[in-house]
């Protein structure tokens, strides 16, 4: 099948943060994006889990399906969101279907 | 005296004091239990919605009370003033940097609706009434302390607070807020009515629910103490037990200053003994993402909730009671 | 009129109505507050049980009535021929694609089972009983509407409808129909000594729990009316409002010619004015994804269903009790 | 043999085994009904913690029975030496793997504590009293099995069987023991004046929770049974069935033996006649990853629990009746 | 460690349609997928959230480990279900362990 | 921006080993990864999903962004725990912004 060139961003960040993140993607002019839930999980800040919070802690999985020319855009958007927060950025190679969706 | 130890006792041994003691112990011992959140989720809108609509219909049978406007002044007043203090105290006790300092100060000048819910129950168990309107002010209370804070950041030079419109609509529309002034005002329109058709929901199943949802607290706090062991020095443990009685005592310099009846009183001291949790964090982790969380949320949850569930509402209850004569 | 008006007025007051408004107000203001997925599906099951339930143990009760086949027959024309009135009227008021109107279309000729749920708690609230089998009633009308839906989509050769075994199997399955139509069997199997094993569960707190689950549909309807300015015109507007009328006075006729009583005239105009916003938007998502889901979930729970809730049901309810004579 | 039929008869047509007959039918009808999982977990929750409480309760009010701890002991060993006899069973009626053996072994010599709670419930509404400590004695049952289970591996040498502390303490601090014997604990300490507190949220609504948890059961076990057709030959089947009625004959005995009251009888037979499908299976996946999860979960849950639940009770209430003359 | 050559096929998907495609993946010889839950996102339909949803509306993403070689099959399936309905498909390479899995 | 090489391993596994996959992580070095739930799969031992599960039964997925030269150690450390079990693993490389906290 007809494939076409693409990058897979995924940004693992604060639950409060997602919507200022989603908002920053979309003035970057990103079209499209997923938000998935997580768990838990490690990093410098330490570990959690969803079991041990209240309220709305706990983070989010922000996937991204992009053309490769506004990769950077997008980082350069996501990162102002993400800089002084804790979270990982990840971009990864990808062939989409339907381009004409991108 | 005697009294205090009374309602200690009697506190120490009700069902939720033993259901919050069983969730730590059993989050302390790495046992698996937990509690779903989206149930812990749905207790506490339960709990939000039962206390709210249960004040409104008080306020609603007794008339709007002529101190409504004055106590939720009051309550304002204490949420800015508190976060000066407790930052002040752990200059003291601690050596927490500036910024964790302003952070652990605005959970501290807030409220743990949790903790209030926990001390109406007592003093239903004990028969003392209270105004209804103090479910509007333990609203009130919960954000002003935010300001405080971000303010003491800003005049340090020493961080940089990230405050945006929406933060602030996040932070003054958040769920609990929402929730409790929106089902106080229901029930201070349905008034008796209402509340006859609701009562069976609201009223009888109440204090079990509370028992649930304070196993799962127990399972929470217990879980965060785990996690952050170390995180935490002596001077911060006692700030976590000072503080609440620090702000008990100005609840109660307020509250008599209002004129509050003794379960006002009580209250009035159970809110301001308190320190939040859920709308504060979420707050700091957007303001403040510098402060660390695991000071915050240690201190909060894992200390000065357990002390207050266990041993400052039965205090805050009996001293109201002696200094009001109630 | 007056009765009309009284109805109106006394059901605007009502706990129920208001935690819709307020949810409603909340969502509309951007609040976070929310009721976890999993807890507003476990409401809904407790709901739908709990209305089958009782609804088998009043026929148990009154034994198996003649009319119950003949309501079931005229329910399922109802909503065979409900469609057809909508997509006319689509025509008639708005612009809207062919495959649109006729998504809407299936939308008006199912039912809102909480519209229902809330119309039986208005009859109880003025001590109008009804028929316990309206609840199969309610079940038999969620999935003929469909047909006519997707049979006006292939008459009309614009646009393809993906129908297979599967879902139709979902469709009729669904578990609203299969949780109502099981749980009223086994309230007609048990009857009376049943339902005294489990009252104090389904009986006595329910109006408590219709109250938090209206909270959350009051945030879905906001939310989604949110998501969607703009979707709708102005004749599209008027459309969620007019069909309902047409909906209940056609319930109406049916009603009367099934001599139903003055109650379940009532709540099968409240079927027909109602419209889905759980089966059959599944089922276009499958069947006609073409159709722009905003539009026939804005109109269906955005528009129609507070109409129904604040003003239609009082005035079905008024005009049943007229017509009646009840 | 009459009194067997009275009772089958009365728990046929119970809502509680409707409900479960409605959502094992709704599975293997497809249908997509479901209960969120973190609903049901909150059932559940429910359920163990009232019925954890209200034992306590009763051993506080007719204090602590000389009994209790032989009744632990009987309890313990049976768990232990069922196994023995269920791997003997299933060697000479299938031909399962050495290890898939070993771990149906240990789901019988555990327990299942919602068949458990079923059969309290048969016996509330019957009118037969029980010791309030055969709680705990279920929870000590519930894991001496699995090392009965895994001495059967290492001594065939067909296996490895991965054991460590960590498995342990999950086994031994499993949300359900913890929350069982919490709950126990803290019925026993409040006594009559805890549950007064809350005897409308853990008392009158059981039954109704009970309902609609069984309603999941039916599900989960429906689907269960759906997914793993052809994974059973008629020798595991019969085994299903078999073993239950042996589990109860030991059960019986132990229970004579320990003079336990008719409630107390019926109770222990129950017990020891279930099959455990949350702890252990859990467990096995850790300890045992190569035994066939469809196989062990398939029987113990699609054929023993509804087994259990919809015969074997009725007739362990009756026997222990006849036997010990209640 | 040896590892293997694969491609990891991620498809978003409207959640009613969810059994289609596993059913079409299985009919298409796929061996293993697995399926993730979407809190909510958006794309030229506009932004969805769980929470603005009743009912079993709401979108999941299936992720499916594949030998190269069987990858058009798998396309070809998945894009006859996902054709006419909203949703993403993106195809990464990826290295697998235990390649007598896939 | 600048982006560093790196690998994102995605491990599925059985919820009742998540922690002892992640203590076996952290005991090779690992310094974060994100735990993210899954609703079922299907695979060689069969279909399952959530809804047909009593318990803490089921599987979740390990994402783990490490740098390259880890990743050998990582694989072994994962494999270690996964062998015996049902689960899949699988590697992508990418590339991460803030190369300092990998
Ligand atoms: N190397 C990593 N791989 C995957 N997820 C990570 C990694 N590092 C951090 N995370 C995620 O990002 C969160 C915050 O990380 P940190 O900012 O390092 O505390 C962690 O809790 C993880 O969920
Ligand atoms: N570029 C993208 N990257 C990631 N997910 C996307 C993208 N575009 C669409 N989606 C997902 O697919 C859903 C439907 O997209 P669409 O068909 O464009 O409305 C969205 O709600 C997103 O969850
Ligand atoms: N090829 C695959 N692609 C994605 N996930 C898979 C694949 N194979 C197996 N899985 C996942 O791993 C679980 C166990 O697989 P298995 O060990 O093959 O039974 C499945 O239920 C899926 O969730
Ligand atoms: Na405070
Ligand atoms: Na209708
Ligand atoms: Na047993």
């Amino acid at each position: 099948m007809q494939t076409h060139k693409a990058r897979r961003v995924e940004i693992i960040i604060e639950a409060p943060m997602e919507s200022r993140l989603t908002a920053a993607l979309e003035r970057a002019g990103v079209t499209g994006f997923t938000v998935l839930p997580v768990l838990g999980g490690s990093g410098r800040s330490g570990r959690w889990t969803r079991e041990g919070q209240v309220g709305r802690q706990g983070m989010v999985a922000v996937v991204c399906l992009i053309r490769p020319e506004r990769l950077d855009t997008l980082l350069e958007a996501a990162f102002e969101v993400v800089e002084r927060h804790i979270g990982v950025v990840s971009v990864t190679e990808c062939e989409v279907l339907r381009a004409e969706r991108f | 005296m005697t009294e205090i130890l009374t309602i200690a006792g009697q506190n120490l041994l009700s069902p939720m004091i033993l259901c919050f003691a069983l969730g730590l112990a059993a989050a302390l011992a790495r046992s698996e239990l937990t509690v779903p959140e989206a149930a812990a989720k749905a207790l506490s809108i339960y709990l939000l919605f039962s206390i709210g609509f249960k004040g409104g219909v008080a306020v609603a049978d007794h008339g709007i009370d002529a101190r409504l406007l004055a106590a939720l002044a009051g309550g304002v007043v204490l949420s800015f003033l508190l976060p000066f203090a407790a930052f002040a105290m752990l200059g003291v006790l601690t050596r927490m940097s500036h910024i964790d300092r302003a952070a652990v100060a605005a959970h501290y000048g807030s409220i743990s609706i949790v903790t209030f819910v926990t001390a109406t129950s007592v003093l239903a168990a004990r028969g003392i009434t209270s105004e209804g309107y103090m479910v509007a002010v333990a609203a009130a209370m919960e954000a002003p302390a935010i300001i405080s804070a971000l303010w003491l950041v800003s005049r340090s030079g020493q961080g940089r607070a990230e405050m945006d419109a929406d933060l602030w609509r996040e932070i003054l529309l958040n769920g609990s807020i929402v929730l409790l002034v929106g089902s106080f005002m229901i029930g201070l329109v349905t008034g008796a009515p209402g509340l006859a058709r609701i009562e069976s929901f609201i009223v009888s199943p109440f204090q079990g629910v509370l028992c649930l949802f304070l196993l799962d607290m127990g399972l929470v706090a217990g879980r965060g103490l785990r996690g952050s062991r170390g995180v935490l020095g002596g001077g911060a443990l006692l700030f976590g037990v000072l503080m609440p009685l620090a702000g008990a005592t100005a609840g109660l310099g307020m509250g008599l200053a209002l004129g509050l009846s003794t379960g006002g009183v009580a209250l009035l001291m159970t809110l301001a003994a308190s320190a939040s949790y859920i709308a504060v964090p979420a707050a700091m982790r957007v303001a403040l993402p510098e402060a660390n969380p695991s000071v915050y949320l240690t201190l909060s949850l894992g200390v000065t909730f357990p002390f207050n569930l266990v041993l400052g509402i039965p205090l805050y209850v009996a001293v109201a009671g002696a200094v009001t004569g109630g």
